[in-house]
């Protein structure tokens, strides 16, 4: 695919997504705004664990270090424009130390790791009341307003969350075709071929870490003002699985995966729960049994995911 | 002395279970290696399957005879046929994340096909307690704890001193000199399967009265029995053992002496520094990282 | 004439046909419940009184003549897709939302309610929720502060208790019951001794109980969900904990008694409505729904079925489907079970939105609750 | 410093418990040097490549390169002072380009770390990957993943990207093990180009006699971790204990 039919593709996909929302009922652009924040969190994720190849689950913990801190400085009056940078270096410092464990084991260890890393950082959130608020959470969130601007209506933070969504992408696509980029997919694909190679394989993995996490944190931050309540719950470990899911059926190691992904993971269900299709409101109860056999049978046939299908089809039809 | 003593004792009760389920973890990374993310599910299915037939009028002991003949059919063969043979191949991680599937499947299938809620299950030791020396030890503690002990041993001398054991230590080892020597590799590989499905049937018979029969009682016991194999030493039998009671104990210890808001994360801290500090586990054996 | 006839003819036909098709216009009603998640059985048994009291209503000519349609919704005990569900019931007309039953969701959810004026009815018990100063926000049980005021009183005056330990599960509900329990206790003059929490899902109770023995306290109060209420009580009768245990609601349910077994007989707890109370409608109550759905419900069944009859007696009280004027109506309604059954109880509501009635004192006796005491409402002197 | 050697491996020994995978290996490479390594197979080459590179520990013994001691350095530090190395199977990054394949490769020397993080995508090295590609022959598959191409073009790409950064010592395990034998003259020509253009001293170990003889003017025999005989080619191949090792076994 060319650079400019690329390009041309995503100002159709963006300007659908502007568009539409006028003529969405308030409740469904509530929805899309929370796929996009999920998204910049699994987009972060997608370079962690699908261009570095470090299994992470734990991104649910640097989502809700994220949102607890937009919480509180949000509440304490801070511009959100400044929690912004403060939840992102925050996350990108727990994200260096998280990912140490990740220089002594692999894959499955660090799997791990990882979630024990989540289920301690939720332990917290919920017994440490006096920062937290704990099992209660932190409620009156309030919604920016930017340059006289208020962001409180629905259409309004849909907009102001999209842009910021499309700016993040930019910016991980940039990073992505930096030399950093490749050099992330040389540590997947051979971490001792690459430190033959003189590239820094410790720095690298922290790196991978740190920067998914502080994507997450940034995703953290919308959430917060978005709900505007917070509490443990929606930090619990079975994000961080659902959200690796979400990037590995949708594609992991490719840019647009984690988006469709995060559609699947997170607008589906809602989709079914809204119709009123006899067969769909069936699927509405199974719909997990269901999300769990596809994945299954993805990993069976198209590890790649769902965005790997074409390039599948064509291999098969082609003439190799 | 006495609530020292008393913590201990149920710790230890608790462990043995953490390590039945952990046992079986260790069985298939050996084996085949298998990581397993939905072995805590493997132990939900049987307690409900047990329930089925008590419903339909089988007594306990029948109702456990019919399930590990169901476990053996369908989480021991069918899962190795179905998932974990097409899925080998392309290392560790893809079938990590199809397991994953498989736990949300039987977790919804569960929910959705027959109850969101707790069911109560019969215990199969006599209920009551007894005192010894001020420590309140119960007949489920013991029961448990003698047929934890007695199967981790068996599993033992079965894998060392018979052929058959023999030579499923040889296929764990290494596949292809086992296979030069003439071993059926791949039926060995089924026996660890068939095990696995038999330890997590017996798993749920232990635990079930005191966990209740529902659709997520897995989630805990599926990641207690992942690190209580790791501590131990994932390439090691015992070691499940070791760590599973370990777990327990410092976990009840952790709960009374510090704060029992804490005490889920006991497991994951001494996790956590073991493999920093030991990643091959307490008792496991360093494997070389391959070049 | 014949003209005059026809144009009578039409007019007829025509009122009785727009006549039809307001009666027909059914009344919606949307459910946000906790259908999977950890509020399953709390939402499923929400969800299911609610319809039960639903097709009751229905099948008796409706409100005012036109059918409830009641659509019930999963949050997925998760309060961003409580919000999201609020926004939906609101964008889709709803008369009156019931729900969610978990206080996390509700304090989210009803934000979107009250933007939208519409009534809604929640099985949430946090005493933040009345606290808002929400006009749209209705209880369907005593707040944890009106009831544990009743416990600690019962605790100084049968039990003559002098200090107590306070066995807790850290959720919001644990947490917020442990917080009045120890001001009620404090204000009755009773020590508190062994404050213990416990995690959700908590199979090992070993280690609280012993704290409990420990302390050496005259009084035990349990304040947990249903499962690890009952294995608590399982533990506690192993390591022969010898002192009263009382607790609030859920200690002597239908589903802890059936989880427990045996260790919970002797268990007390104080009950604000529950399905084994001794009286005529929460009898029939009982029979109907476990009719319904083969099983029994717990007290966010009743809170369901209780909430269906409330709109139902308001509204048809006020003669119109105007939410805003049922909103109104609601603060300070007073309703009888003597003129409406469905309601079980005598209940009043404050103008905060909180409701007041009779409350229980329970007992198990061999596997069964028993109603020991009757407790007068608290506004009742 | 005019005898100190380029590289100079002095009793490097690697046990394994009672396994004495290199027993005692002396040997040094002069600036511009091609030594040919042979051996029949586990006489402990690999393991020795390994034990200099960086890969194990050596049980004891010293590594010496341009006069310093580097005995026991990781890899990623060896590398930067210019050794680079193939590996005995095929160590290409399956899902990038071979373009990508080649840069990365040499990426890592240019400028600092932050510092790439704004450079240009091709990090300048994008005339040079050409030139390499070129060179090789791959122009035609350039863009293609180098997962999808048959062996020996990913061999080809492997021994490449050895050379991308221009190391001034590469190690290579077996570069013809795999390749078409109408390949292997090539390759010859190729190593012997570079040798040339870019300098640079090389070790290589190979089991193809024919290619050895004819690229390395200096040949190692190894048998059972020792150092069996060592010098001309002819000489190594006609000393009747190298004979007996082969045949032997």
């Amino acid at each position: 695919m060319s650079a400019r039919r690329h390009l041309a593709g995503l100002a159709v996909v963006l300007a659908a997504l502007v568009i539409v929302a006028l003529f969405l009922k308030r409740s469904d652009v509530y929805l899309l705004t929370l796929w996009a924040v999920y998204l910049m969190a699994t987009m972060g994720l997608n370079l962690t664990a699908g261009y570095a190849g470090q299994m992470s689950l734990g991104q649910a913990a640097f989502f809700g270090i994220g949102a607890y801190i937009a919480a509180l400085l949000l509440k304490a009056s801070w511009p959100f424009l400044a929690v912004l940078p403060v939840a992102a270096i925050v996350c990108f410092v727990v994200g260096i130390v998280v990912g140490f464990p990740a220089l002594r084991v692999q894959h499955h260890y660090l799997a791990f790791a990882t979630l024990g890393f989540n289920v301690l950082a939720y332990l917290a959130m919920r017994n440490e009341e006096a920062i937290t608020g704990g099992t209660f959470g932190i409620s009156g969130i309030p919604r920016p307003t930017l340059f006289g601007v208020d962001l409180g209506g629905h259409l309004a933070y849909w907009y102001w969350t999209l842009g910021s969504l499309v700016v993040l992408g930019g910016l991980l696509w940039w990073l992505l075709r930096s030399p950093w980029g490749r050099a992330f997919t040389a540590l997947r694909d051979n971490p001792i071929r690459a430190e033959s190679l003189g590239i820094n394989i410790t720095a690298y993995t922290l790196l991978a870490f740190a920067i998914g996490a502080a994507c997450a944190g940034i995703a953290g931050v919308y959430y917060a003002s978005l709900v505007e309540f917070i509490e443990p719950g929606p930090f619990h470990f079975s994000t961080s699985l659902m959200m690796l899911l979400a990037v590995i059926v949708g594609g992991s190691g490719r840019f647009y995966g984690p988006a469709l992904g995060t559609a699947i993971v997170i607008l589906l269900p809602e989709f079914l729960r809204g119709s009123s299709v006899p067969w769909l409101k069936f699927m509405q109860v199974w719909y997990l049994a269901f999300f769990g056999i596809a994945v299954i049978v993805l990993m069976i046939w198209l590890p790649g995911g769902l965005l790997s299908l074409r390039e599948r089809l064509d291999r098969k039809g082609g003439p190799q | 002395m006495n609530d020292f003593i008393q913590l201990i004792v149920s710790g230890t009760a608790t462990g043995t279970i953490y390590a039945l389920a952990g046992l079986g973890f260790t069985l298939l990374w050996q084996a085949s290696g298998t990581i397993n993310f939905a072995q805590g599910e493997f132990v939900m299915l049987p307690a409900f399957i047990m329930l089925f037939c008590m419903m339909a009028g089988a007594p306990l002991w029948l109702a456990f005879l019919l399930t590990c003949a169901f476990a053996m059919l369908v989480l021991g063969a069918g899962f190795k046929k179905v998932i974990v043979d097409p899925l080998i191949h392309h290392g560790v991680i893809p079938l990590v994340i199809a397991t994953l599937g498989v736990a949300m499947v039987l977790k919804t299938v569960v929910r959705a096909g027959y109850s969101a809620e707790a069911q109560q299950f019969p215990s199969s030791f006599p209920a009551g307690q007894f005192s010894l020396a001020g420590i309140t030890i119960s007949y489920a503690d013991v029961g448990t704890l003698i047929l934890a002990a007695a199967i981790v041993i068996a599993l033992q001398v079965f894998v060392t001193r018979t052929m058959t054991g023999r030579a499923m230590q040889a296929v764990a080892q290494n596949t292809d000199a086992a296979r030069t020597l003439g071993i059926d590799a791949k039926r060995m590989v089924l026996y660890t399967f068939l095990i696995n499905a038999i330890l997590a049937t017996v798993t749920a018979l232990l635990i079930t009265p005191t966990y209740l029969a529902k659709f997520d009682m897995g989630e805990s016991i599926g990641l207690k029995a992942f690190f209580a194999a790791i501590i131990g030493g994932f390439n090691q039998t015992r070691g499940a053992l070791l760590g599973g009671v370990l777990i327990g104990i410092l976990e009840n210890l952790v709960g009374f002496y510090w704060s029992p808001a804490y005490k889920e994360g006991v497991a994951l801290m001494l996790f956590l520094v073991v493999i920093l500090w030991r990643p091959e586990g307490l008792l496991g054996t360093a494997e070389e990282r391959k070049v | 004439m014949k003209l005059r006839t026809l144009h009578l003819v039409t007019a007829a036909l025509f009122a009785l046909a727009t006549g039809a098709a307001s009666a027909q216009q059914p009344i919606l009603i949307s459910g946000l419940v906790e259908l999977s998640g950890t509020g399953a059985t709390s939402g499923t048994n929400f969800d299911n009184g609610a319809k039960l009291a639903a097709k009751e209503i229905n099948a008796a000519g409706g409100i005012l003549g036109r059918k409830i349609e009641y659509t019930s919704s999963d949050t997925q005990s998760n309060p961003a897709i409580a919000k999201a569900l609020a926004q939906k019931a609101v964008d889709a007309g709803a008369y009156v939302v019931l729900g969610p039953v978990f206080s996390g969701s509700i304090l989210v959810s009803m934000e979107e309610t009250r933007r939208a004026q519409v009534p809604n009815f929640t099985g949430g018990e946090a005493a933040a929720i009345t606290e808002k100063g929400n006009p749209f926000i209705f209880r369907t049980s005593m707040t944890q502060a009106a009831a544990m005021p009743k416990v600690a009183r019962y605790i100084q005056n049968n039990l003559k208790a002098k200090s107590v330990d306070v066995m807790w599960v850290n959720n919001d509900f644990g947490k917020g019951g442990r917080d009045m329990i120890v001001k009620a206790l404090g204000a009755e003059g009773i020590k508190v001794g062994a404050d213990i929490p416990t995690e959700p899902g908590q199979v090992d109770f070993s280690s609280a109980v012993l704290k409990a023995k420990q302390s050496n306290s005259d009084v035990l109060f349990v304040y947990t969900n249903e499962e690890e209420s009952a294995r608590a009580l399982r533990e506690l009768r192993k390591q022969a904990y010898a002192k009263p245990i009382i607790g609030e609601t859920t200690l002597t349910g239908q589903k802890v008694i059936e989880l427990a077994g045996d260790a919970a007989n002797g268990a007390i707890a104080h009950v604000g409505l529950t399905a084994d109370a001794p009286l005529a409608p929460v009898k029939a109550f009982d029979a109907a729904f476990q009719k319904e759905y083969k099983a029994k419900s717990d007290h966010n069944g009743l809170k369901g079925y209780t909430a269906m009859y409330f709109v139902k007696v308001m509204t048809e009280r006020i003669g119109k489907v105007d939410g805003k004027a049922l909103a109104a109506a609601m603060h300070g309604a007073k309703m009888t079970v003597k003129d409406n059954p469905g309601v079980l109880m005598d209940v009043t509501f404050d103008n905060k939105g909180d409701l007041d009635r009779e409350t229980f004192m329970t007992k198990v006796v061999d596997g069964k609750q028993v109603v020991t005491d009757v407790l007068p409402p608290l506004g009742a002197k | 410093m005019s005898d100190a050697s380029f590289l100079e491996v002095r009793d490097v020994r690697k046990h394994y418990g009672a396994i004495k995978a290199v027993d005692g290996v002396s040997f040094a490479v002069g600036p511009g040097e091609i030594i040919g390594v042979i051996g029949p197979n586990g006489s402990g080459k690999t393991t020795l490549f390994n034990a200099i590179l960086g890969q194990i520990r050596p049980t004891s013994g010293s590594v010496r390169f341009r006069g310093d001691d580097v005995t026991g350095m990781s890899p990623l530090e060896l590398s930067r002072r210019g050794v680079g190395r193939t590996f005995q199977t095929l160590q290409v990054f399956g899902q990038l380009p071979v373009r990508d394949n080649l840069i990365v490769a040499a990426q890592e020397f240019q400028g600092t770390l932050p510092g790439r993080l704004f450079a240009a995508p091709d990090a300048g090295l994008g005339e040079r990957a050409d030139e390499m590609i070129e060179l090789f022959r791959l122009q035609h598959v350039a863009r293609l993943p180098a997962g999808r191409l048959s062996y020996g073009q990913q061999k080809l790409i492997d021994i490449a990207m050895a050379f991308m950064a221009k190391p001034r010592l590469v190690l290579l395990d077996e570069p013809c093990a795999g390749v078409n034998p109408s390949l292997v003259d090539q390759l010859r020509e190729l190593l012997v180009t570079l040798n040339k253009t870019q300098g640079g001293s090389f070790v290589v170990i190979e089991h193809n006699m024919d290619f050895i003889m004819r690229l390395c003017p200096h040949v190692i025999c190894m048998v059972e971790g020792k150092v069996l005989a060592e010098g001309k080619p002819a000489d190594v191949q006609a000393n009747p204990a190298v004979l007996e090792a082969y045949l032997g076994n």
